[in-house]
């Protein structure tokens, strides 16, 4: 789950990582009185807010106060803003680039850092980019800082402050089961001050059970998207008009490959994971059917999912739902044969084999 | 011979009494798998299946158990994982789904520090045919053959290996990675008793999008693997950046994408299937 | 570092193991209002309070200002109490014992507990004494617990709390460095809550950098001892009367055993350690001659430590002080020559080797 | 035969610019130790005894070192053992004192993972006549020989082995354990080695009263060790209780006393010497 700016910046603050004096508003009537110079950032979960009139300046009091109306409620790259981070404005020096990450190949955390922050660190050549492993059983230690101060050319002033920055900046991974934790850019600030000038911080889902005091939002996701999650399903909504409900993120994106390798469009991503109960399979109809698909297709491998439990789910939604759309189902597996006998006695045709489905389900949305 | 388990290994499911536990504690049984015993905190003396309970790990170990089948809730797996490292055991496989990344990496090494292995979360284990299946995959699939799978993807496995055996093949070894970020096997891990293996004459590697462990067996298989090799990789159609259940899905930063890693791949000289179907024909 | 009871039951507070309402004195001033029976415990480091009248119990306002009054400035089996710990009384229903501390052999830290506690844990029989090793990579973890309170045959509710004590105490015992922490007795209350009765903490002294928050006290220690801790020497004042400079730990005991053997009676143990400098060896022989020794052996093995260094000391001490008593040297290894030629030229022959000097000190000491 | 280190063994010296680091890298090369580099934060450019210094011990890697002396104040110990660890060396001495034995804990078990030796903290280090030495031993004291010694203690190690040489024997290697609470050695880790190396044909055990070490290694001995074994057990007079500069040597609940340790050495056929200056006599 991404965290907006303003909470990671808190979570930074708590653990003593330099960020600039600021405040959040919803609100007009929260902004205080006008001292100096500051920054009007929209908190939204999405890059490139400068650049998409997100972030204002204002040393004033009227052009804070028309900052603030002028943002509030408006929409940046599509996503509307609600709450403003109001800061001081930094006297920008020199931009770093500063991260942990899991590293899914070595499976251990990675430092990344970049004299040349700022910009995305995709753009940065490799030689300016610092990359280091980090054993999770040991954790950071400071011989880690030393060879990153000396990497970045830093003085002794900054690599003290760099090498004060870092442990926290990995307390701050573990403790928040961080999938990422990035400072970008970090801010030599004319006073001589290394800042943290904006937060990014992905949690980890999985470990939301202990971390309750974020509530969960994710401003990515389609309203539909959120109302599956909330149901605990993995799903995606697509542009095609295919409506796709499978078992497994193995076999359903090998559905969608499938699909597409046909010239078939999906219209959604849905896996029925592996719980075996009809009003899952009732409850997913409801959601691809939300989506309003042309057609469906049902891809079932049973094995925890039983192929009779799918069945039986499929005759339910369609009794419930009086869905219009043609429905090719594929059933194989366990209960194979006690799902196919119940779909027949329900009119419907399962085949046992993945492809002939596939295929039968593009002819009928008019692909291929 | 022993690829992590053999015919003799002895097994044990840590949260026997939960749904899972008892339902694929009687499958593993059916499959032929030796399941001496089972733990549930509080539950000692009663049995499931047969199975007789015991409170904790320690007071079992008079079974000599080879490996465990932890299925807990997620809070609770690193305690169990720790336990059963405690008590000895060398096989660790976590049945469970949406266990924190950070509480997996610390199992994973932990587990290396005493040369055990760990299977999953998240995947569906590990089953060899005519000899045992630790895990959840569907016992009726499988036949006794020559090839291995090593896979990301659970159903999408179930789908290849049922190909591999309605085709007449059979499989030596099935060995389910798991689909999360910090799996506790990776291809490589796999490849390399896959290729130690005198029963296993084929193998096929089930990828997925994200990550760079596919491009890193390929490099592997280039280097080591003499064997046939064939690989389908899940996600081609994916739209970057999108989430696909998986977050071992989720493609970042240009690395980890379908066509890097089929490139990888036939370079190699590893063919890679367009359908998991076309599979076993290209096996022959 | 041995701290008082109220000094372990503060850190047990902080980390939320349950202690008794209390509160401190060093002054009967400070005595609060009597409003329900309390126990005043004198806060000395040494074991059997209790029997030695240490500790009093107070049912009214009366007994508990004379309590104060008679066991402040007395003497508890030799030391001095200047601070009482005044707590509410506890309805203990049974007494267990709870630790955790170093195996020194395994190298891990071990948790040890008992059925039976409030008495010396070494009397109780190995079968009801608990112990496990626990992974100090690792921690503690749940699964020990249940362990435990299996071992204990504790019910659900006193399971349940022990569980929760647990992984604090193992906190403790890691966060201040701990060589022992102890709950002894962990007592049964009336209210059915596990409550500790008594903390006996230990920080390795090796870690008190990170640890300034403790004053450095030790009243297990001579004020000579402590007046040598403090400038850094290994100093043990012992009962006979041949004063002893040696250099390194080893080498000293074997020193002190060889007289022991020879019915030589040392009036200390002092190891000079590995630091050369002449200051160090002028020092060492002020802490001996302030224990009145009657004679004083110097045995030195030169290593880093150098011999010509350490007879440089002797003569400059002797200068200094005026030594009186017979002085027995002898110097072996690096610079053995030159530490040799300087003691000549002051009119001490050294041997060189270390029976012979062990021979002539107790001879001269009137032993053997 | 390697015992941990041998001739070809090169060294560096962490913290080869304080006092102890330059005097002691000085003597390593005086006794024939290939000292190759040194660290010190700050000062790389700078030489000790014509050793080229370094920032950081990943800023010397091509150097290709076997091993390092960490020779840093107590805070600094853990971190120093982790950037050695992290580049790979695979046998790391602690010279310094004082380091907090919660420190020595994780260091230990992390080496271990990494198959790292750790020697230290707190004692002398590793000599092995006409090969290497590293750490603090006096280099005059030895003779190449056929005799090991492992030892608790520092300079009365060095008594023995000055004992051992004047009799007109010599030394294959001499390992110094350290006596801090948490040794990154133990007797049984030097008797394994001592055991297995065909140059040792007798070994001395020089153990200190407290813990209970000394009984374990008698226990090995007599199960495993068919070369001559001697003892010394210092402390012997030492009051129970009483504090005497080792951690290691205070006297608890019973065990670790000399009489037990003595004893636990007869039963194992190990004569125990009443005097350092006996054990010449005691190997011949």
């Amino acid at each position: 789950m991404n965290l907006y700016e303003y909470q990671g910046k808190e979570i930074f603050r708590k653990f003593q990582i330099p960020v600039p004096d600021g405040y959040v508003v919803s609100s007009p009537s929260e902004v205080k009185s006008y001292t100096s110079p500051v920054v009007v950032k929209s908190q939204v979960l999405i890059g490139g807010r400068g650049k998409s009139g997100g972030i204002k300046f204002a040393k004033d009091q009227a052009t804070l106060g028309n900052a603030v109306k002028e943002l509030l409620g408006s929409k940046v790259r599509g996503l509307t803003v609600s709450k403003l981070l109001i800061e001081q404005m930094l006297d920008i020096r020199k931009e770093f680039y500063l991260s942990i990450t899991l590293n899914r190949t070595e499976r251990k955390p990675m430092l990344i850092a970049s004299v040349a922050g700022g910009v995305e660190i995709e753009s940065v050549p490799e030689t300016e980019i610092f990359r280091k492993s980090i054993d999770p059983i040991v954790g950071y230690s400071d011989f880690i800082g030393r060879q990153l101060t000396k990497f970045m050319k830093f003085d002794a002033q900054l690599a003290k402050q760099l090498r004060a920055i870092l442990p926290k900046l990995y307390q701050v991974f573990e403790k928040y089961d961080c999938e990422l934790v990035e400072i970008n850019p970090l801010v030599l600030n004319g006073d001589g001050k290394l800042i943290a000038a904006d937060s990014k911080v992905i949690i980890d889902s999985d470990s939301l059970y202990r971390h309750q005091e974020f509530p969960k939002e994710d401003p990515e996701r389609t309203p539909l998207e959120l109302e599956a999650q909330s149901k605990g399903y993995s799903f995606v909504e697509l542009e095609g008009v295919i409506g796709v409900i499978a078992n497994g993120a193995g076999l359903t994106m090998a559905t969608l490959d499938a699909l597409l390798l046909h010239k078939g469009k999906p219209r959604n991503f849905l896996d029925l994971g592996g719980t075996d109960s009809t009003d899952i399979v009732v409850e997913a109809f409801d959601l691809v059917l939300k989506a309003n698909p042309k057609v469906i297709l049902v891809n079932i491998f049973g094995g925890v999912t039983k192929c009779d439990t799918v069945a039986a789910g499929i005759v339910e939604a369609k009794k419930k739902y009086g869905i219009k759309q043609q429905l090719v189902v594929r059933l194989s597996g366990v209960r194979e044969t006690e799902g196919r006998e119940i779909l027949k006695q329900n009119g419907i045709v399962a085949f046992s084999e993945m492809m002939p489905a596939v295929e039968k389900v593009v002819s009928f949305a008019g692909g291929a | 011979m022993k690829v992590i388990v053999d015919e003799n290994s002895k097994v044990i499911v840590q949260g026997i009494t939960g749904h899972q536990g008892m339902f694929h504690s009687g499958e593993m049984l059916k499959f032929g798998t030796k399941v001496v015993g089972g733990t549930s905190p509080g539950k000692s003396g009663q049995n499931v299946n047969g199975i007789p309970v015991f409170d904790n790990v320690s007071d079992l170990m008079h079974l000599n158990p080879d490996a465990t089948m932890i299925s807990v809730a997620p809070p609770f797996v690193k305690d169990a994982a720790y336990e059963a490292l405690d008590a000895g055991i060398k096989v660790v496989y976590i049945l469970t789904e949406h266990v924190p990344f950070h509480d997996t990496m610390e199992i994973l090494y932990n587990a290396r520090r005493k040369g055990a292995w760990l299977l999953g979360p998240n995947g569906p284990g590990i089953t060899r045919p005519g000899k045992v299946k630790i895990g959840i995959m569907p016992n009726t699939i499988f036949k006794k053959g020559d090839v291995a799978v090593a896979s990301r993807s659970g159903t999408l496995t179930y789908e290849i290996v049922n190909a591999i055996t309605l085709d007449g093949m059979g499989e030596s070894t099935v060995i389910g990675l798991g689909g999360d970020p910090v799996p506790g096997m990776d291809f490589i891990d796999a490849l390399e008793l896959f290729n130690a293996d005198e029963d296993t004459k084929k193998i096929v590697v089930v990828g997925e999008i994200g990550g760079s462990n596919e491009e890193r067996a390929a490099e592997y298989i280039r280097k080591n693997v003499r064997k046939k090799v064939v690989a389908y990789i899940a996600g081609r159609s994916a739209p970057p950046g999108k989430r696909m259940g998986h977050a071992g899905a989720i493609i970042e930063r240009g690395v980890g994408t379908a066509e890097s890693k089929i490139k990888a791949f036939e370079e190699a000289g590893v063919r890679v299937a367009e359908y998991p179907i076309d599979i076993p024909k290209m096996l022959e």
